[in-house]
């Protein structure tokens, strides 16, 4: 059953005010163009989570679509700061966002929680940091601690996370959603998983028989997804594995902008706002940067090699 | 091919983390620095030691530096990636993690680290990315190298906002939380000095000062009393092996300059 | 740093009277080869864990190897229920084993908790059966109930598993112990990962390039591993994916034989006493059913398609 | 091709599981009975039924019947293979397993399955395999459909031991242990009949008798005071278009047969 639609459709009928959205990817496999539609469509009061936030974050709290973050951590990497979290922090600008704060070992451990229809997890982070000093939205429930009653050790406990819809990024899926990847996974699968339900971009449909020519690559069953957007390109400006590398132009150019609120919102305009979709997003960076730069964005050939599931 | 005996202070830096790994070491590593002293440590005495990003990647063998712990080109080559659960869970919670490198804004003299504001969390003067990776880091790794730039502000009395717990205030304090035991900062490497913390007090003193620093110049950018090892030493210069493995095979374009235009001098 | 070993080296160093042993595999990459080096090694009081154990468990049970199993199930498949193990049960031949009862989703859980550092998982099976009125020789700790934190339901919480040594067979490994797997996963993952260190049996060597060529395959790093054995049909009678099938036949034989003691007894001289490794074990059975049996188990040619993880 | 007609018990009770399979379920199958079953509606009025195996395999395309949930043929063409905590903790625990199949040497009243031990559990009479799946399944999947012998030894007023929870003792005793809401057998097909549970006082009671069987046949042949429904009717037989895709697509061979072989007739 095909639940191929375009990313304006998948976004449409997916993502609604006040949803809370898992947004995967590591550098690796984000959904920018996802991203880019849901700023588009003017979205707004989301709740966002994913370990590790960057750019894709930033640019969403700096257009207002952000309500609350459970967040763990949120920079541009080699370039420094999010200037828009910082904004929306320290000044309110565009308006002040809610946040829960965890780190890189618990929220994808809520994530698994979540996932795997735990209530609750134990973690053995967070102890003894300010982390626990501060709550947010999530109140008594950000997290418990017990003594644990197998040896009375104290034990920090954090609840399952279960966001309405996931939207990650991966290489390769079938029309019914059956979705692939390899290479950095981040907190991908068991954010997916933990979402009620999932869109998956992806660099190229296959079909149901390559899948089933390797399925130890797929993380997310059909069953649970709900639309299939094909967007190659899609995590651009970070990278997919095998497809294209990471893009440290743009990243600089977004870091540039995001200096002040006039150059972000210059910014989302040209890359965002007046292009349609991705198609027009990819022939827009070409025309500002040249085929050759597109090109050198391009993966080089080096393939593995073939296995079977033979008996 | 440069003076074996020239070096930088980052350089210098770098080769004392590196000192602080052993052979068959697990090394969580980020990018610049810790990355740098893991692969002199790897090319050096700890042929065996294990690099491994928090993204996921255990053993990259990466052809380019790694401008993040999600970069590209961790990817190819590595000898297992799987998630954040898999390394932060299977990995650094399981206890298989021996040596971990942090850094943050603000690091105090019990080895706490802030990286997540300056001023108060509800109205921050500066607002920082957040824990990430560090907490887990120092509150699991058996061993945490901190990275920092000795100033006043830097180094702290009290940290603003505790991200990642040192020794927090004082001894027990780790143990009585539920960290597990024989966790905690093992050495602060800064650009003027090596700091090493006392079992009894669990404060940062003074074990090494950088060859050309004095003591009294390192006091006086610490803003505690910082006590000063019986035994205090100039910290060993890098050494010809490590020299040479530094400026022929990791970084023949002397790309950790760069952390002297950040102050690192 | 090479760790390949010969069977007889691996288990002799790693594997003591009186460990806690995890033995990997789901019919599929059970390690049945280093099983039977256990058995002429004649280790005893071992203490053994897997989710759905079979013929492999029943065997070491019935040479009274077996002190203490952690178990969710044992049969023989369709060849039904576990002769040795009803004996040991039932009549105490050779002797009784204690037996501390879950199943496949909290026994899976306990490794994982294991295997993550977590000091124990709740599980939402278990409650209302009578597996939480028999305690064995985990007392107490088989399990504590306690009122959730968050929401007061009432919550089984099960502790996490960290076995001495764990032995798993897999596709491919490198000689430092970096394992490679596809298809059917079982609870090898988490059960190795749960164990202090691990033997690393597989079909074939591969280098660190080849490795390297799929890194998201590996379900084992390299550090974790004490010993590499490269063991051909070292599954045997099961089957691993892509090399070769399993053996309905050898099944069959073990069932007849071992409706006995005197039977079981024969077999396991047969194909276990009697010959000193697998590779005589491989000639005994092409002399016993012919090279055109040995042939016929062996995989169809069905390869997928290479990937590249190239930026 | 067989008369289209024609029919064995094993083939009525196959049907009867593939009726209470919905388009869209995920159903967690074994071998056997439930896979066919499951084939069945796939093969009809459910297309798009997902079929699970608890050893790791999603959607499997095996081109041989699977003798067990781990058989070879599992793996080549499946769309996606993991392990146990994945199709266990993913799917089954995280509520997405709309249907469980499951089987025992005892079923009682209440739908307790016993699959431990025949007479006491520290000096068994016969000690059977234990749980496996089938506890989680049995606590945590959506709709339980529960195969049975129809004779006064494998149906019970009380199981010797609960490995898997039915209604446990009544109304109410599920919520209170903490399984989840909604969850609970929702029917015993028997050689015999269909018996399904009173809302009411969670007791099985007979639904529909099979059409060469009688109410007092089935009710002597049941060890406790079995209820018939007022409405109780002789189970719908195959219809043809079942029993085209039984005889043309999925079991040409009539395996199915050695069912009857077991005692299904």
């Amino acid at each position: 059953m095909s639940k191929v639609v375009s990313m304006k459709e998948a976004i449409s009928q997916h993502v609604s005010d006040g949803a809370f959205v898992y947004l995967g990817g590591y550098i690796c496999r984000s959904p920018s163009a996802a991203i880019h539609e849901i700023i588009r469509q003017g979205i707004k009061d989301l709740t966002v989570t994913r370990a590790n936030a960057a750019d894709d974050f930033d640019m969403l709290i700096g257009v207002g679509a952000v309500r609350r973050f459970i967040s763990t951590f949120l920079s541009l990497g080699v370039y420094g700061l999010g200037r828009c979290y910082r904004r929306s922090l320290e000044k309110g600008i565009p308006h002040k966002i809610e946040v829960e704060e965890y780190t890189n070992l618990s929220l994808p451990l809520m994530l698994m929680a979540g996932a795997m229809g735990l209530p609750f997890l134990p973690t053995k982070d967070l102890a003894g940091s300010d982390l626990l000093k501060i709550r947010s939205f999530m109140g008594e429930n950000k997290y418990r601690q017990i003594d644990s009653p197998f040896d009375g050790r104290p034990t920090v406990l954090v609840p399952a996370l279960t966001p309405d819809v996931g939207i990650i990024h991966v290489q390769q899926a079938d029309e019914d959603g059956n979705a692939q990847i390899w290479g950095i996974g981040g907190d991908c699968q068991v954010g997916a998983m933990a979402s009620k339900k999932v869109i998956v971009t992806c660099e190229r449909i296959v079909s149901r028989e390559t899948i089933g020519k390797d399925p130890s690559r797929t993380i997310v069953p059909a069953f649970k997804v709900a639309a299939v957007v094909e967007e190659p390109f899609g995590a651009h400006p970070g990278y997919t594995p095998g497809f294209y590398d990471v893009d440290f132009g743009l990243g600089y150019l977004y870091q540039q902008a995001s200096n002040t609120v006039e150059g972000f919102e210059a910014f989302v305009k040209e890359w965002v706002l007046d292009l349609p979709d991705r198609t027009a997003y990819i022939q827009h960076y070409i025309q500002r940067f040249g085929y050759q730069g597109f090109k050198k964005l391009q993966a080089k050939f080096d393939y593995g090699y073939p296995v079977s599931y033979a008996y | 091919m440069s003076d074996a005996k020239e070096y930088i202070k980052p350089e210098l830096m770098a080769c004392c983390g590196a000192r602080e790994i052993s052979d068959h070491d697990v090394v969580i590593v980020g990018t610049g620095f810790p990355a740098m002293a893991a692969n002199i440590a790897k090319y050096t005495h700890a042929p065996h030691a294990t690099m491994v990003q928090e993204s996921g990647v255990i053993d990259a063998r990466p052809l380019r530096p790694a401008l993040s712990v999600g970069d590209p080109c961790l990817n190819p080559g590595a000898a297992m990636i799987g998630g954040l659960v898999d390394v932060m869970g299977m990995l650094l919670q399981a206890g298989n993690i021996n040596v971990g490198f942090l850094s943050g804004s603000q690091v105090d003299k019990f080895g706490n680290i802030n990286t997540t504001c300056i001023g108060p969390y509800e109205a921050p003067k500066s607002r920082l990315p957040g824990s990430g990776g560090a907490n887990p880091i120092g509150s699991l790794a058996r061993k945490i190298l901190i990275i920092a730039l000795h100033d006043r502000r830097r180094l702290a009395e009290k940290v603003d906002f505790i991200t990642t717990p040192g020794y927090i205030d004082g001894p027990g304090a780790r143990e009585k939380c539920g960290l597990p035991a024989g966790t905690g900062p093992s050495v602060i490497i800064t650009n003027k000095a090596v700091l090493r913390f006392d079992p009894e007090t669990c404060e940062a003193y003074l074990a090494t000062y950088h060859p050309d620093c004095t003591i009294e110049e390192i006091r006086a950018n610490t803003p505690w009393d910082l006590k000063v090892a019986p035994d205090v030493h100039p910290t060993e210069p890098p050494t010809a092996e490590e020299l040479r493995v530094l400026h022929e095979v990791l970084d023949p374009h002397r790309m950790i300059r760069i952390y002297e235009q950040r102050g690192y001098v």
